[in-house]
């Protein structure tokens, strides 16, 4: 188990939490923190094939990574403010209670 | 003089001797850390006599004077008794969040003080790729100790008075990162003791190159200082703990020891975030003349930040609270654009490096007064002036 | 001529901007925006004329007459797709055509559209048009073309539904749109097919194109599954998309109801330009369709040509014989007279379908000037029962409307209608696929010449039927200017389209080479489609002689004789209704079953619920498929019912989606990883 | 080398199961932060300084602090038993097999090995290089991610402007949790 590999795996329990919890929590907000979680593990990833990777000299990965945490940001702010908007507008911010798109 | 002025370095190297080797590293930081929690909570306490005899001149009135000489033992006093008070946890409260609340209050400046030089060669952990960026990190992190503290009392007051928190600090935050960012731009490095090195050369023969003397770094250190203020949740801008409007805000469920600690990340925060702005715009432990140069650097440093201390408590004596929708009006409509503006000087000043002093002077200042004006009409504009009726 | 054809995109470039700024313009601007547009084409106008000069000289000095200048677009991997333009007599010609038309049309609707408060959108999308026909024109490249296409077709839908608070606009424009979409996804797959068989979408590409010998010796060989030869499989798909565009039978819905939008807006796009893009286009990749076989052997891309046109050019003129509204008769013509540019195209080669698409761009927009003028003039009155007397109260457009009327009726020797049609009536009476296309055209020409008579006694003769007809004026010069100017045109064109003078179409055969059967002068013919155009003219003159005295409640004289062949053309042949119905079903069909696919994936409650609605649904709609719907937007609303029971499936649980999301990559994830691993 | 990775996956996975399992919803924004707070260090430990702590300032300081600044302004009255979606037996088992698809692939995957010296010493993170490529081959993307965020800036103002009042100030208050 080299320390990658061990990475890796971290990533990937983090990403499976944070999908878990996506899919299974019902308050919008909870949801974006599986989301947020789950973007975490894939920076995560980058970093740790950045460290062990064969060259790192072009740190793609930090640069990857850097830019992930910008657009989650953008992400972040974006979401809540749908989030507040539809509370405000309809009360609720219960995932499945929130279903104008539907057909 | 020289070793007076590396008295406090040599006497750790001293006692680091004395050491072996391989424990030395841990030594040493157990030493910084030991002089920083031994110096700042010292200075906490004397800042708060100092403020109360001070804000009681201004308002005639003696002022604490009983405990010891001119009363300069009161925090003795004070501390004795939030020590012994009882610590009240409200029934409705969340234990845990409302205990971790002060730690996660207080812990953050400690941390910061970590990257602050104080002195030549006297800084605990010196982060030569990231210290700003340390120092800010751990800033933020206070946000979430009020929020808990505000939330985790279960009460009305608290709870608005973490709200007010949250949205005042992420939003002066803003303004305050983009100044600080200007510095970086033109010292290129993000350790602090690297910036305070980078202001160390002389102009006019006396005159050191602080970069409050240069148009970006004024506007840069105004707005730098005013979103300070906001951040270490000071007069004026002390909403989340207005005792007029919402008791003690988010500290209104604490007692004894917790609410000292509250009191001492506070003040803790003002000295970090006064000793950031020092080390960026004032020329850290520099002098601000060559021929000063005698004198030893910590000894400037703490003068500094001993007179930002005197014009802090001077605001809070004169300055009225500003309401909620001003305060966020104020963060988000002038110290937002204002500071951005501010960054396009720094610009300005890096790319006209070749110009006569002068010149790029009137050149930042010109740009930086123009939208200041237009900002000033507009706001004349919007709001005009109100009439309030004295008691005669 | 070193400005064209590198910088050919000068030419759409000028209405695009004139495009941008009218975007960035408010009402209050309209006005500047109208003279934006008109100066921005009529500059283009002027590049074309020097493009086409340059053409002319280059033809006539013997040079090669196809210019072209290619460039890459875009790379992606391996894969570089270049686009160019082209400067050949046919674009050449083309260009010239629209940006002539298009100036004279844009300073038309500054007068027609002057009181519109939303004329500067008007003028945004015009010029948008514009810009997007010259560069389907001049594109080198099918990828080009087909992108410039689709922006064709949404600047069409956007000035059909330009007056989209009239839900009948709105429905329209959605009906153009749908429409032309199902011939699109033809050319689409036209195109990919294209581009797999030759790997490249370049018309001509010094050797390389995909229309060039080489290229085409390549294809000839190949045949398909079905013993059809891939090139003619490739343009028969091609064909759809020109089929959908140029209204052609099956899909010639749209057109007339097109004529919802504004007038200038029918006049330009619906007659002149956009309509026969279509026809252009198959001009353009004629020597694709005119592969297979030789020409002894009939090919097949052609013959089908040849008889779409035909039945769209016999149905077009028999519908328009039982409309009344004046711009709904135009829109008929125009589908018909579309019919013979391709049976023209199918039979008597590019040449002769371009000469006639020429020709027919001047006079009928001439014609819908006119007729836009004269609903300006009588309040938007259109039905021509209540129009009449205009003879006297409008003499210009009078006047105009009747050389116009002339030149589509094709009255001989002055009118360059007469020569083009007659061009492609040579070559139909000489084309080895059989004598039936030739009859056919002859009965249109004289059905035309019928109705146009009928329209123009119903418009313009007798006293006026009604108060708006009666206060009736002149319309301002901005507007009778422009219908002059075509008039003239149309009967200057008439010099250089007869078959003795054929210089056109000598230059546009130069580039396009010949077809199965050039039209050369033949008198019999000439003689024979002279008269039946002028018996057409009398025999409207005679069934319609009582009209002018007549009311505006009388029947027509013709419905009154043969009721119910009137009413089965007034009703359009019931094409509308058999696609309500026929799509209704369909549609239906297609809903239920993918409903009832995606069942088994959503978890199994609301699987019951919308198993029971998506089954109450169908009830519903089966129930009702016995009342026939009268029109196609009811299969356009059953299309959207149907979409509904499909979306039961998605039932706006973001969280569903998500489930769904991460199943499908994970599966992706776990084959792509076994592929690895063997 | 272990045990403090031990230790600091322990905090990471924790925090971040914690955190979206736990009723409470402040308590989940905390052990958010607390989580990631966890993932810095070990971005720490990865010898990538600069960005463990762009990740606490951005997300402790400012996801963190927004999400629960969220949850305070969207307290509903929904009961905290209705706390999971309808069938959550579904996405924990959609969870489980991706997480069991991916160590799979993990522990069976050949990754190119590291250079023995680079996997021995982290290299190091300069922030100059960092900003070298960042604002050289990386400047496309950079100008991007700008774009974005002034668009996520003023979009988020703008979704969270309430119904419309005379007071032009809701804006600067709206725009608070945009920052």
């Amino acid at each position: 188990m080299s320390p990658l590999h061990l990475h890796l795996l971290l990533a990937a329990a983090l990403f499976a939490i944070g999908l878990a919890g996506a899919l299974t929590r019902r308050h919008a907000i909870l949801v974006l923190i599986g989301i947020e979680l789950m973007l975490n593990a894939a920076n995560l990833n980058l970093l740790a094939f950045w460290r062990y990777g064969p060259n790192p000299e072009p740190l793609n990965g930090p640069i990857f990574a850097l830019f992930t945490i910008a657009i989650a940001a953008a992400e972040a702010a974006v979401g809540l403010a749908l989030i507040i908007a539809i509370h405000r507008r309809y009360r609720t911010t219960r995932v499945e209670d929130i279903r104008r798109l539907r057909g | 003089m020289e070793s007076l002025d590396q008295i406090f370095v040599t006497a750790k190297h001293a006692v680091l001797g004395l050491l072996p080797a391989a424990w030395q590293p841990w030594a040493s930081a157990v030493i910084s850390v030991g002089a920083i929690l031994a110096v700042f909570p010292l200075l906490f306490a004397l800042t708060t006599v100092v403020e109360r005899k001070a804000l009681g001149r201004m308002q005639n009135r003696p002022g604490p004077n009983r405990v010891g000489p001119f009363g300069f033992l009161q925090f003795a006093a004070d501390g004795i008794k939030s020590l012994t008070k009882e610590d009240i946890v409200p029934r409705a409260a969340d234990p845990i969040v409302h205990f971790l609340a002060p730690l996660v209050v207080v812990i953050p400046p400690v941390l910061a003080f970590a990257v602050l030089p104080v002195g030549r060669h006297m800084v605990a952990l010196d982060l030569p790729e990231t210290g700003l960026l340390f120092f800010l990190m751990v800033g933020t992190a206070v946000e979430l100790g009020v929020f808990m503290a505000g939330w985790s009392s279960h009460n009305k007051y608290s709870l608005l008075g973490a709200m007010r928190a949250l949205a005042q600090l992420l939003s002066y935050e803003i303004p305050l990162i983009l100044s600080a960012i200007t510095v970086v731009m033109l010292s290129g490095s993000l350790s602090l003791v690297t910036l305070v090195e980078r202001q160390a050369e002389v102009h006019g023969g006396f005159l050191l190159g602080w970069n409050l003397f240069t148009p970006w770094g004024l506007a840069g250190a105004l707005l730098f200082f005013t979103a300070a203020v906001a951040e270490a949740n000071r007069s004026p801008f002390d909403l989340p703990e207005a005792e007029s409007e919402i008791v003690a805000g988010y500290f209104t469920e604490y007692s004894g020891f917790k609410f000292a600690l509250f009191f001492l990340g506070e003040y803790l925060g003002l000295f970090a975030i006064s000793g950031l702005g020092i080390t960026l715009f004032l020329g850290g432990w520099l002098p601000p003349f060559s021929f000063l140069g005698w004198v030893p650097s910590w000894i400037w440093f703490f003068a500094k930040l001993g007179a930002l201390m005197m014009v802090f408590i001077w605001l809070r004596g004169t300055l009225p609270r500003l309401r909620m929708d001003q305060l966020m009006q104020f963060a988000w409509q002038f110290l937002l654009p204002m500071s951005l503006v501010n960054l396009f000087v720094a610009g300005l000043w890096h790319f006209t490096a070749s110009w006569p002093l002068l010149a790029r002077w009137l050149l930042g200042a010109a740009v930086l007064a123009v939208p200041w004006m237009l900002y000033a009409r507009g706001f004349a504009a919007r709001h005009p002036r109100r009439t309030y009726r004295y008691v005669t | 001529m070193d400005l064209f054809p590198r910088h050919l995109w000068l030419i759409p470039a000028l209405p695009l901007a004139a495009a941008g700024i009218g975007s960035l313009l408010g009402p209050s601007r309209r006005r500047l925006a109208g003279m934006l547009a008109v100066a921005a084409m009529a500059l283009a106008a002027l590049l074309s004329l020097a493009a086409f000069a340059g053409t002319v000289t280059r033809e006539t000095a013997g040079e090669a007459s196809v210019a072209v200048h290619n460039f890459g677009w875009f790379e992606a991997g391996s894969l570089l797709v270049s686009i160019g333009w082209i400067l050949d007599p046919l674009s050449a010609a083309m260009l010239l055509m629209i940006t002539t038309v298009g100036t004279l049309i844009f300073l038309f609707s500054i007068g027609y559209m002057a009181d519109d408060e939303r004329a500067h959108r008007f003028f945004t999308f015009l010029s948008f048009f514009a810009a997007a026909m010259l560069g389907l024109v001049m594109a080198n490249s099918l990828l080009l073309l087909f992108v410039c296409w689709e922006l064709v077709g949404l600047a069409s839908y956007l000035l059909i539904g330009f007056w989209f608070t009239r839900p009948a606009a709105a429905a329209a424009a959605r009906k153009a749109f749908l429409t032309t979409r199902i011939g699109d996804l033809g050319l689409l797959l036209g195109m990919l097919w294209l581009y797999a068989e030759t790997g490249t979408l370049l018309f001509f590409d010094d050797g390389r194109g995909c229309l060039e010998s080489d290229m085409l010796a390549g294809l000839a060989g190949r045949l398909t599954a079905s013993g059809l030869g891939v090139s003619a499989a490739i343009s028969l798909l091609i064909l759809c998309g020109a089929i959908g565009k140029s209204g052609q039978v099956p899909l010639h819905v749209w057109l007339p109801d097109a004529m919802e939008g504004p007038t200038p807006v029918s006049a330009l796009i619906h007659a002149a330009t956009m309509v026969a893009a279509g026809v252009f286009l198959m001009a353009r990749v004629y020597p694709l369709a005119a592969l297979d076989g030789t020409a002894d052997v009939l090919r097949v891309a052609l013959t089908v040509l040849t008889w779409v046109g035909a039945i769209t050019a016999l149905s077009g003129a028999l519908t328009a014989v039982a409309q009344y509204d004046i711009k709904r008769i135009l829109a008929y013509s125009t589908v018909s007279q579309l019919g013979f540019m391709m049976m023209g195209i199918g039979a008597g080669g590019p040449a002769v379908g371009m000469m006639h698409l020429l020709t027919h761009a001047g006079f009928k927009a001439l014609l819908f000037l006119g007729a836009g003028s004269v609903i300006h003039g009588c309040h938007h009155e259109q039905d021509i029962r209540q129009l009449g007397g205009l003879r006297t109260r409008m003499r210009l457009t009078f006047a105009t409307y009747a050389v116009g009327m002339m030149a589509l009726s094709g009255v001989p020797l002055f009118f360059s209608g007469f020569w083009s049609k007659d061009a492609i009536v040579h070559s139909l009476e000489g084309w080895p696929g059989g004598k039936l296309p030739f009859v056919i055209a002859l009965g249109t020409a004289a059905l035309t010449a019928f109705y146009m008579t009928r329209q123009m006694i119903y418009v313009f003769a007798g006293p006026a039927r009604s108060p708006g007809a009666a206060a009736a004026h002149e319309s301002p010069p901005v507007m009778t200017g422009p219908l002059v100017m075509l008039a003239v045109a149309t009967i200057g064109l008439s010099a250089i389209t007869t078959p003795f003078v054929p210089w056109l179409e000598h230059f546009l055969t130069s580039s396009l080479g010949k077809g199965d059967s050039p039209g050369h002068a033949n008198w019999g013919v000439l003689l024979l489609s002279g008269t039946i155009s002028l018996a057409g003219i009398a025999l409207g003159g005679w069934v319609y002689r009582r009209v002018p005295g007549g009311r505006a409640t009388d029947r027509d004289p013709l419905g009154i004789r043969f009721p119910r062949l009137f009413d089965v053309l007034e009703r359009r042949f019931y094409v509308d209704e058999l696609y309500a119905a026929t799509v209704v079903r369909w549609t239906q069909l297609a809903g239920w079953l993918a409903a009832s696919l995606d069942r088994w994936i959503s978890s199994a409650l609301h699987d019951a619920a919308a198993l029971a609605a998506s089954a109450g649904a169908w009830l519903t709609r089966t129930l009702d498929q016995g009342v026939i719907n009268a029109t196609f937007d009811d299969g356009c609303e059953a299309a959207r019912d149907s979409g509904r029971i499909l979306s039961r499936a998605h039932d706006g649980r973001a969280q569903q989606y998500l489930r769904i999301l991460v199943v499908g990559v994970a599966v992706l994830l776990f084959l792509l990883w076994n592929l690895q691993g063997t | 080398m272990t045990l403090t990775f031990a230790l600091l996956a322990g905090l990471v996975l924790g925090g971040a199961f914690a955190a979206v399992t736990c009723r409470n919803r402040v308590h989940a924004g905390l052990f958010l932060a607390a989580c990631l707070v966890g993932l810095a260090l070990v971005f720490l430990r990865l010898g990538a300084e600069f960005l463990g702590f762009i990740q606490i300032l951005v997300y402790v300081g400012a996801v963190a602090v927004l999400i629960v600044f969220a949850i305070l302004l969207t307290r509903d009255a929904e009961s905290p038993r209705d706390r999971l979606a309808n069938a959550p037996a579904s996405g924990i088992l959609i969870a489980l097999a991706l997480f069991a698809l991916l160590a799979w692939a993990i522990s069976t995957g050949k990754f190119p090995a590291a250079p023995a010296e680079t996997a021995a010493v982290a290299p190091a993170l300069s922030v100059k290089a960092l900003g070298d490529r960042l604002f050289r081959e990386y400047v496309l993307p950079l100008q991007a991610v700008g774009l974005l965020l002034t668009a996520a800036l003023i979009g988020a103002a703008v979704i969270a402007l309430p119904a419309p009042k005379p007071d032009p100030l809701d804006d600067s208050d709206a725009s608070g949790p945009a920052s």
